[in-house]
This record gives C-alpha cells, structure tokens and sequence, in this order.
C-alpha cells in the first residue's frame, strides 16, 4: 500500500520532469530557462535534508488545519444541512468566504488577528475546509429514510443521531474526502506560508520563486510529494482500521 | 536581571531576510541595540506586510516602509514620522541584455517591450520615464510581469524590473553563466528620483517615548554604518547567512557589495541621511499620477534625528 | 378513542387517476384488524394518510383520543455500527426489559442478537424491526407487510402473542396471506379491484386468540366471503 | 430564492464590515489602517462600474474553468473509481498535483503553455477540479448493489451506465458539490489574475494591494460576493430544473 | 443439464456456526423446484452459492450444461431516470417483445408501464423486476422472495404462466408459503430447523399447471409431509 503510493508518486514526478527535460533538449532551452540534469541532481542533494524539514514543519501545521477544517466543515456543514432560515443563511456566509481569494483577504486577516501560527493556520484551514463542507453539506442534507423512519416517527431523532446515521451510511464517501483534503491543507498550509510566513517550505519556495530557481522548486516539489505520499497513506491505513472498528463488514451481497 | 531595564520594541522590516536589510540585522546580531539599553524583536516583512498599519494597531514601534507607502499613510491621516532614509539610491531598476538593447536615452525605450508590475512601483516609476521621455503608452510595450522570469529569459520581454541589490546580481549570473552578459537601467540616471525604504515610526513615539526613538535610531544607524565598513565585511556576510540559507556565497558577497553602493553611496554620505528634493520628486510623481488626491508634504514628517 | 376516516380522496401529484374515492373507515375499539386486497391498490397509501406521511389528500381524519400513530414497513433497518443487543438495549426504555426478552424469545431471535443489521436473513431483519415498534409508547400501530419474509409458523406464534400481550392497543396489519388475516383479524378492510363500487368493504374475521383452536368451516367462510367481495 | 441569496450575503457582508469599523473607532485608527465609511462609500460608488465590469470578466473565465474542471473531474473520477491499479494510479497522480500550490506549479505552467488565456484557465480549473475530484471519486466508487444487480449479472453492466447509476442515485450529492464549486472556480481565477493577468478582478485586487487601499479591496469583495450570488443562485435553480427533468419527484415517502 | 451440489458446507467470515454442513442437492430436469424452510435457516445464502455470489464455501458443485444461473431477489430496484416502460424496452431484446407484452399482461402491470419505479407499490416493483429476469438468457433463475409482495391471486397466475411459457428452463423459487410451494413446485428443498438431521429432506409438490384443477387431499398431503419433515 505505502509502497506502491510511493513508487507511484515517483514515477508521476519523473514523467513530469522527462517532459521539461524533453521540451528544454528539444527546443534547446539553455539552462536558466530549464535546468539541466546535473544541476537538478545537485540541487536536490544538497537541499534534501532542509527541504525535508520546512516539509516536516509545513506538513505539521497543515495536520492541525485539516483537523481545524473538519472540525469547521462538520459545524458548518451539520447547521447548513437543515432547510432552515438559519441553515440558509450559515450556508450562504461559508460559501462567500470561500469565495475570496485568500490574497485579498489575507490583509484583513493579519489586522484582525495580527501574523503568527494563528493567522498562517486560519488561512490553511480555510482552503482545506471548502471541499470538505461541501461533501458533508451534500451527505448531511440526504435522508436515509429507510433508517431513520423508526427515529423520527418515535420522536427519538436528535441531531446527533441524525449526524451519525447520515455520516455512518456514507462513511467512504466521508474517508474519501477527508483522506483526500489532505493535500489541500498542505496546499492550503503552502500558500498560507507563501504570503506569510517566514519558514516551512512555503517560505524556501518563495525565495527560489524569487532567486528563480526552478531546480530548488523541483526539489522542494518532490520533498513535498513523497512526505504527502507517506502521510496519505497513513491517513488511509487509519482510515480502514477506523472503518473496520465501526462498521462491520457484512458478507457479500 | 539585565533585560528589566531595557525597554522592548518590535521592528518590522519591508521584506524578508536578505542583503538588503543586512544592517538591520547586524545591529540585532552584533548586540548594539542592547548596548544602547534596547530589546529589539526583528520581524521579516513580505507583500502583505505593512510596517505603518502595524505602528497604528501597536504591533510594532519602528519599521521600514518605501516612500510611496509613506505618502499614501499621510494621505489618509496616518501619524506617520520618518527617521531615516536607509536606501539614497533606489534598488529597483531595470535588467536588459546588452546584445540588441541600449539605453542610452530615455528615447531608446520606444518600441521596446517593457516589463512592469501593475499596481506597483516600478509602473509609477516607469510611467514618469515614459512622460519625460514624451512617449505615450502605445509607443512601447508594456508587459504585466510574475514572480517568475520566463518571458525575460525567453527574450520576449526587453528590460524587466529587478531589485539590483538582489535578483539582479542573481540573473546576471544565469545569464552570464550561459555566455549573455546584462546591464541595468537606472531611472536615476535620467532623473527620476523615487525614494525607496525609510526607518518610520509613530508621532506618539515621538511624542512620548523621545528618548527610546533617540536610543534606536542612534543604534540603528551605528549598526549600518559598521555593517558596510570593508573592514567588517566578514562579519556582515556571516550575519546575512545566519538569515538566508538559499543564497551562495558569491552572491552574498556582491549583494553586499551594491547595496553598501545603495546605502552609502561615498564616503560623504551618512548612513540615513534625508535627500529631501528626492523625496518631493516622489510626491510630485504620486500626485501626478493621481495616486493621491492633494499635497501632503511628506517633508514636513522628516525627522532627522540627531545622534 | 375511534379512528375515522371520513371521504377521503387522493391521487399522487404525478398521476391521473385517484388512488381513492370517498373512502370512508371507522375503527372504534382496540384490536387486531387488517387492510386487505391486491397489490398496488392503495393500502400503504392509505396507511401513510392515517399516520400524516401523505397530507394532501381530501376528506377529514379523526383520531380521537389516539394520541400517537406509528407506521412501519418492511423495508427498514437499523444502523449497523452496533450490534441489534445493543441497539435494543438503547431504544427501548428498560421498565420494558421484561417485556422485550419475551418477545425476543418468542419472535425466535434470541441467536442473533450479536450479529449486526446487515449481517440478517430478510426474515429476521422483520422480526427485528416489528420488535422495536412494539416497544414503543403507541395507541395505533399500522404494520405494513412487517412479517413478509418470515415463515408462516413464526409469523402465526407472534401475531397470536402480539395480541396477547398488546390487549388495549390497535393495530392495522396489511398482509397478502388470506387465510392468516381471515384467522386472525377483527375486522378487514378489502380494497376492491378498480372499478368496483363502493372501494371498500368491511368483512369481520375469526380474530383467533391464543390457545385457542379454529373452526375450518368459519375460516373458510370468511375467506370466501373475502374473495367473494374482492 | 435569488432575492433571500442576495439579502442573505448583504448581512454578511455589512456584519463583516461593521466589525472592520468598531475597530477603526475603537482603537482610534486611521483611514490608511481601516478606511472610514464615507471613504468606502465613496470608493464603492466610483469604483463599482469598473469592478463590476472586471467581476463579469473573470466570471467568464471563471465558468469556463468550472466547465473544465466539471470535465477534468469527471474524467479522473471515472477512471480512478476503479480499484485498478490503473485507477489508483491515476488518484495518486490527481491527488499530487493538488498537493503542489499553485504559485509553485504556475511558474511550470507558464514555460510549458506560455502565458494568455489558457494558463489562466488551468488555473482556474485546477483550484476548482479538486474538491470536485474528491467527491466524484467518493461517489463512484460505491456499488449501488440494488440497482446494479440485475446488469452485473446478466452481462449488461458497461462503465457508462454504472456511471448514470451512481451519478443518479447521488444527484443530489453531485449538485451541491458542483454549485458550491463555482465559488471556488471564481477564487481560483483570481488568483490566476493576481499571479498573471493584466484583466480581470484579481488585477485589481492586486493593484490596490499595491497602493495599500482597503477600501478599494472592500469594494472588490462585495462586487464579487453579490455577483456570485446571482450566479449561484442560477446554478442551483438549473440545478433544481434538470434534477426535475432527470428524475421523478416521486411522492412523500 | 443438471445443477448437483455436494457436501456442501458453508460458515460467514465472522459467524461461529456453519449456515448449512454437507449439504447435497441434485436437480437433473427443467422445471419449477422451491427451496422451503424457516426464517434464518440459509435459503438465501445457498441461493448465492449456487449462483456464484458466494465464494468461499466448502464442497462442490456441478452445473454442467446450464450456462447462465441467475439470482434475483425482491429488493432490487430498476433506474428512477425513465419509465418502466421504456427501461423494459431497453433490456429486453426486441426479438422477445411478443413475450415480454404478454408478460406484462398477465403480470397485471399494463397501467403502471409510464410510471418511474419509485412511483410503484411494492408488489408492482416485484413484478416488473420479475419480468426484467425472465426474458434474459438464462438456464437456472433462483427467484428468492420475488414475489413475497404481491397478492396471492395474481401470484398463482405469474407461476403457472411462467411454467407455461419457459417449460425448459430450471427456476428455484423460494417462498414462505406453503400451500403455494406444495401446489406448483415439482420438487421442494425443505430446510429442517437446527440440530435436525440430515440437514435437508426433499419432498414432491403437485406442480400444477395452467388450466389444471388440483385435488385438495393431494395438496394437503404434500404440506401435511413437508411440516412433517421440517
Ligand atoms: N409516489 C407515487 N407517485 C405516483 N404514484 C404512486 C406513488 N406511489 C404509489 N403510487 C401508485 O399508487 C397506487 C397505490 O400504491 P400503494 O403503494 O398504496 O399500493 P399497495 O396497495 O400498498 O400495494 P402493494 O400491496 O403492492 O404494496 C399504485 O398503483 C402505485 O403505482
Ligand atoms: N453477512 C452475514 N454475516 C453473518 N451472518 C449472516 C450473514 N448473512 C446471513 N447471515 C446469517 O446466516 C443465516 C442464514 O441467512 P439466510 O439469509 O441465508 O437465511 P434465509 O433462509 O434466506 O432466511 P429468510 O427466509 O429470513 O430470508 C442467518 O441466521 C443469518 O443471520
Ligand atoms: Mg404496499
Ligand atoms: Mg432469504
């Protein structure tokens, strides 16, 4: 399972980097366009190591976003679910905010909350929780009816159940989604820093962005890649024993 | 203890960590604010940083801010004061390849494809060059630059903004490496003058805390100062590499090099020191292009302070 | 406490015909009566407009006096992240804890109890479901097809014990077996093929109770009265 | 519905700016720190022609790049539904590319596809196509056995049918992630205009954030907030329309 | 053709008991065979055996010369995106359109042929998902509880149809009814409660057919022999 993730992955990022190499031997880019093999390989062995750690650090705090994101996600998503003024309303303000670029809001967000952890993790949430609002928005508004009949003709619905029943019929749906939003908290977490901050691997691909540097890019890229490729896995692993725990897995069908 | 005594303030700087603010952090490093009874937090600054709204919401006590910013702060009734003026000669010219391109005079610039940032400083400046050169818009080429270089390095592009201190010393690196060899445009050179980054701080600062404001920018300036002497040239480099992993040696080293040439261009010059017509000629320029709407004599809040 | 329906008309939004016309129904006394007659003719819709699931049909309903009317059907299930012991145990209040482990006994399900939702035959997934329903607070219950994939000698043990041990409530059963409505309803109420006038007719059944034996001849009177009607 | 959307956002929007402004007196700040409202009034009234006009531009843009990532979605939804190698090959490679922030990838995007148009669409398309990918990748890879049944076994089941299936059983689902989606089609578009254009909104936004004008940025954002909006709005009433068409609306249940 | 299962045995991944232990069944002859026995005892887990839907069962089994075994059961639903009718058109070879219009007659659904399958009764999605099966190719249909929704007159009518129309196919039909079983099914599969052994004994129905009038002694011996046995 990690294994293949991981071997996947490389083998996405040498196809991506066989294109460029084809397109600058082809078109007889020089280097400064496109760099060359050598330099490619020299870059990424004398960055690895401190690549590998703003990695470790972005992909930290990016951790505590997705958790931030589901947690917002699931609270939006459980009030905007109902059919309500409210739910209306709740639903309409989370979408307008997803709705402007986290560029122009990022001024407003450094006055109001001043920079630091907060401001970069707000920022990485806020990109990472939309996909996942809308799934939970989609899931959490579907009735089962077949399941929660009993409940609501017995008057024993609360919401809760209600939330535990819609989650648990579309728990792959839900691990799909959460498993998958990972990479856009890093994305999320990158761009944040990208603005921001002044560490983690946002900030070193800035200052390549800046030294115009495209072989550190290609290094950080495949430094971020293959941590991501580890994390998902995890994430899926965790997710299957998670599934397995709650559900059982009923024969075949 | 030691530190109950000194008094605590934050410092946020224009951008992030690099040659350019190397005085700034050699002060810090080299202990100078605290010989001159100051705790100074060093923030890096960066495009959505604002070191004057940061005065206002008391988030920090001093920071740099480009004169454009200034300008704009006043116009919209901010207490501002300026304290210094680090940069005598702006860092942010033009890059071009020698073969094909010459600038000799502002003429030259007809039919070339030049690179701005909308909305940026290098337009305003550029646009002032193209007024006194008499060319209109359509006489030239103007291209929306990005982050990236592409579209210079491609030769599509002409003349395309740098920082000399900074990425200028880095693409003529590439570019010489690769056999091309570049030059820069310096608007200065044809009589533009725009003020670039300057030490600001709050009127209430200077109103309540005289004696703090005299403290950091005495350290301040004594830190720049021994920051460029030849003489601690070593020393510099090692602080800038402290901050700035990315940059190789032989980069750093003529990044110090130019910017002491921005800073302190002769040995006349003191470090801070206000070229007040320079900063006029930028106002004139932002009024000019209706960047705001009346004078706001940004002479009037140069404070130089006496060390 | 009387259930009555009086001229009640419906037709689905999408279609063209009435599902029914002034269909008129009383029930007056507790008890275990049925709702009768070929597919697709109207029971479960008129079983929905009793318990307030269809609300725009025409006519008026009085339940006086009954103050919850449940409905459940033979396609439900229950959540499946824990076993039926455990979700028994939850939605069933435990004064009742005496009367569910009868019901468990005598539904025949005693083995399953470990086992979750989706881990059932069709059969026991009824048994279950029934269960939980009766366990409830209820004055009227309508069980639609509750019992249809369960053997003929199960079904026949808990509807005999469901009266039993359910003597002041109503229930409304809607079956396709003849004979088990025939033998163990008060009153049934058969659903004519289309056309017929009036909709509906009233037969009275054997209302068997437990331990008690059936005459074949009676039984088999009124089932042919039923298909006499139909 | 239109009308509730659009007073709905109006609310939001003045809460917002009335926090902005309890500040701005409360802490006794400036009209550069926070502008004063008859400075947003005023900006708004000259502004409001020429940024809505830059608001439809990008708009356009915008649906455009929703349409492709509509597309790309789908496609990389279908194919990485299987449990293939093939299939989660293909996840991977969607899943990374995600992962990989847009300010690192565009420069990459630029060398290979020049810059104009196209590579502001990608853009666009590819912040958008990612919450879309995951919830189309959730809901195809769940069988709908009921359904599906009959034509596994009897040999009639083809990809395209058990697409329609689970598409159908999902529409609701699927309608919400895809009109929840264009807010994020029209955020990643200005960004593509804020790293690259010279039109468009995101221009603008990046002008005042250059001349530090909060007002102008204030005006920007409730432009874009009442013209998505209206065009959410849409979305869902065409929505409703082709789920009309599509399905029955079958009786209460 | 002939399906033969041997020895049989068969335990779900999570249960501690075996569902059925060397179970041998043989049919060698086309015709209308029922698989009869208790709620719970494994009638639908035998049908996914047989029909492959079940894998890792021990034992084995024979089924040469029948090329397709199908499996339907009474939860199946068909698209909610067009009508009934034009869902048959489409999976329905139009070689067999003479067949398929009198099914639908005979089946009693002529009328609901521009409805969509949520719209239906559930006797009504019984049928037309019946219907569907019947004109695929097949050998061997197992109708599990296909028509457990659907009144008893209407459902004599489909079987003794169907016996009459595909005279050489092989159908499993499972149902609770046990007059039903008795009177059309040639051979019935009783599955005797737990513990019993052998686990399943074979009894001979009357197997009815069209136009046929059955002899009431008879019948009634053949259910008097499979309560016996159960
Ligand atoms: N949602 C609906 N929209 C339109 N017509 C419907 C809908 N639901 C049911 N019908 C039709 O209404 C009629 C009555 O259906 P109903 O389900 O009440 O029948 P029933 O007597 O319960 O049948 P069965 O014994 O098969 O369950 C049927 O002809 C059916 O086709
Ligand atoms: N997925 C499963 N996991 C574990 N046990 C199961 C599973 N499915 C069924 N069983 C058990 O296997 C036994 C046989 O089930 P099966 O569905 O074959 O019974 P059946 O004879 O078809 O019953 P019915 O008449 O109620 O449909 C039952 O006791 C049931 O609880
Ligand atoms: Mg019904
Ligand atoms: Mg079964």
């Amino acid at each position: 399972m990690f294994l293949r993730r991981i071997y996947q992955f490389l083998m996405i990022y040498f196809i991506g980097l066989g294109v460029l190499l084809l397109l600058k031997y082809g078109l007889n880019l020089s280097n400064y366009v496109i760099p060359g093999l050598s330099e490619i390989y020299s870059t990424g062995t004398t960055e690895f190591a401190r690549y590998f750690n703003d990695v470790v650090n972005t992909l930290s705090v990016a951790i505590i976003g997705q958790i931030v994101a589901v947690c917002m996600a699931l609270f939006v998503g459980i009030i905007g679910r109902q059919a309500t003024w409210f739910g209306s309303f709740v639903k309409v303000a989370a979408y307008n905010i997803q709705a402007y670029p986290i560029v122009a809001l990022a001024p407003i967000i450094f006055i109001l909350l001043g920079d630091g952890f907060i401001s970069r993790l707000l920022i990485a949430a806020m990109i990472c929780y939309f996909p996942l609002l809308l799934s939970i928005i989609g899931i959490m508004s579907e009735p089962i009816t077949d399941v929660e009949h009993f409940y609501n003709v017995t008057g024993k619905m609360r919401w809760q159940l209600e939330v535990k029943i819609r989650s648990f019929e579309n728990l792959n749906k839900l691990t799909t989604v959460i498993t998958g939003s990972a990479t856009l908290a890093m994305a999320g977490t990158i761009v944040a820093e990208f603005i921001a901050a002044n560490a983690g691997i946002g900030y070193s691909i800035r200052i390549a962005l800046y030294q115009s540097s495209l072989s550190k890019i290609l290094a950080a890229l495949f430094v971020i890649g293959i941590t991501l490729s580890v994390y998902q896995g995890l994430l899926e692993w965790s997710g299957a024993v998670i599934k397995k725990g709650w559900a059982s897995s009923g024969g075949p069908t | 203890s030691a530190t109950d005594n000194m008094t605590e303030v934050t410092y946020r700087l224009k951008w992030l960590f690099n040659t350019s603010v190397v005085g700034d952090l050699y002060t810090d490093t080299q202990g100078i604010f605290k010989a001159h009874g100051l705790d100074v937090t060093v923030k890096a600054g960066g495009p959505e940083r604002d070191a004057i709204r940061e005065l206002e919401l008391g988030h920090a006590q001093f920071g740099v801010a480009s004169a454009d910013q200034v300008i704009r702060a006043l116009a919209k009734g901010s207490p501002v004061v300026v304290i210094a003026q680090l940069f005598q000669v702006n860092p942010l010219q033009w890059i071009y390849r020698d073969t094909g391109t010459t600038i000799n005079n502002l003429s030259d610039l007809k039919g070339k494809t030049i690179g701005i940032t909308y909305g940026g400083n290098d337009e305003t400046i550029m646009r002032s060059l193209l007024a006194k050169a008499e060319l209109r818009e359509k006489d030239v080429n103007l291209y929306s630059v990005r982050y990236d270089y592409t579209q210079f390095y491609q030769g599509k592009v002409d003349i395309w903004p740098v920082y000399v201190n900074a990425q200028g010393i880095i693409l003529s690196e590439k570019l010489n490496d690769a056999g091309e060899s570049v030059q820069f445009f310096n608007p200065a050179d044809f009589g533009i003058q725009f003020v670039a980054n300057s030490v600001v701080t709050s009127e209430k600062m200077i109103k309540e805390h005289p004696e703090t404001v005299q403290m950091f920018i005495t350290a301040l300036l004594k830190g720049w100062e021994a920051s460029l002497l030849l003489s601690n040239k070593d020393l510099a480099i090692q602080t800038i590499r402290q901050f700035d992993k990315d940059t190789v040696l032989n980069i750093l080293e003529q990044q110090l090099e130019i910017t002491r040439k921005l800073i302190k261009p002769n040995d006349r010059t003191l470090v801070g020191q206000f070229n007040i017509e320079a900063w006029k000629q930028t106002e004139a320029i932002m009024l000019e292009q209706k960047q705001i709407k009346k004078p706001v004599h940004v002479e009037n809040v140069l404070k130089q302070i006496t060390r | 406490m009387v259930l009555e329906c009086h001229n009640i008309s419906f037709k689905y939004p999408q279609s063209e015909n009435d599902v029914f016309h002034n269909l008129s129904y009383k029930i007056s006394e507790p008890g275990f009566n049925a709702l009768f007659g070929p597919s697709g003719i109207g029971k479960t819709s008129f079983a929905k407009i009793i318990t307030g699931m269809i609300r725009d049909y025409k006519g008026t309903i009085n339940d006086e006096g009954l103050s919850t009317l449940l409905y459940t059907y033979n396609l439900e299930r229950l959540p499946d992240w824990s076993s039926i012991g455990t979700h028994l145990k939850k939605i069933i209040p435990s004064d009742k804890n005496n009367q569910k482990e009868k019901l468990i006994d005598l539904f025949g399900i005693n083995e399953i109890m470990g086992q979750r939702f989706s881990q059932l035959s069709l059969g026991q997934k009824n048994r279950i479901n029934l269960i939980r329903y009766l366990l409830q607070d209820f004055d009227l219950l309508i069980m639609d097809e509750s019992l249809a994939n369960v053997d003929e000698i199960t079904r026949e043990k808990i509807i005999l014990n469901i009266k039993k041990m359910f003597p002041e409530k109503f229930f409304l059963y809607i079956s396709h077996n003849i004979i088990e409505v025939s033998k163990f309803c008060k009153e049934i109420l058969v659903f004519r093929s289309t056309h017929k006038k009036p909709q509906t007719v009233s037969v009275n059944g054997q209302n068997l109770q437990l331990d008690e034996k059936i005459e074949k001849e009676l039984l088999e009177k009124t089932m042919l009265e039923i298909m006499n009607v139909s």
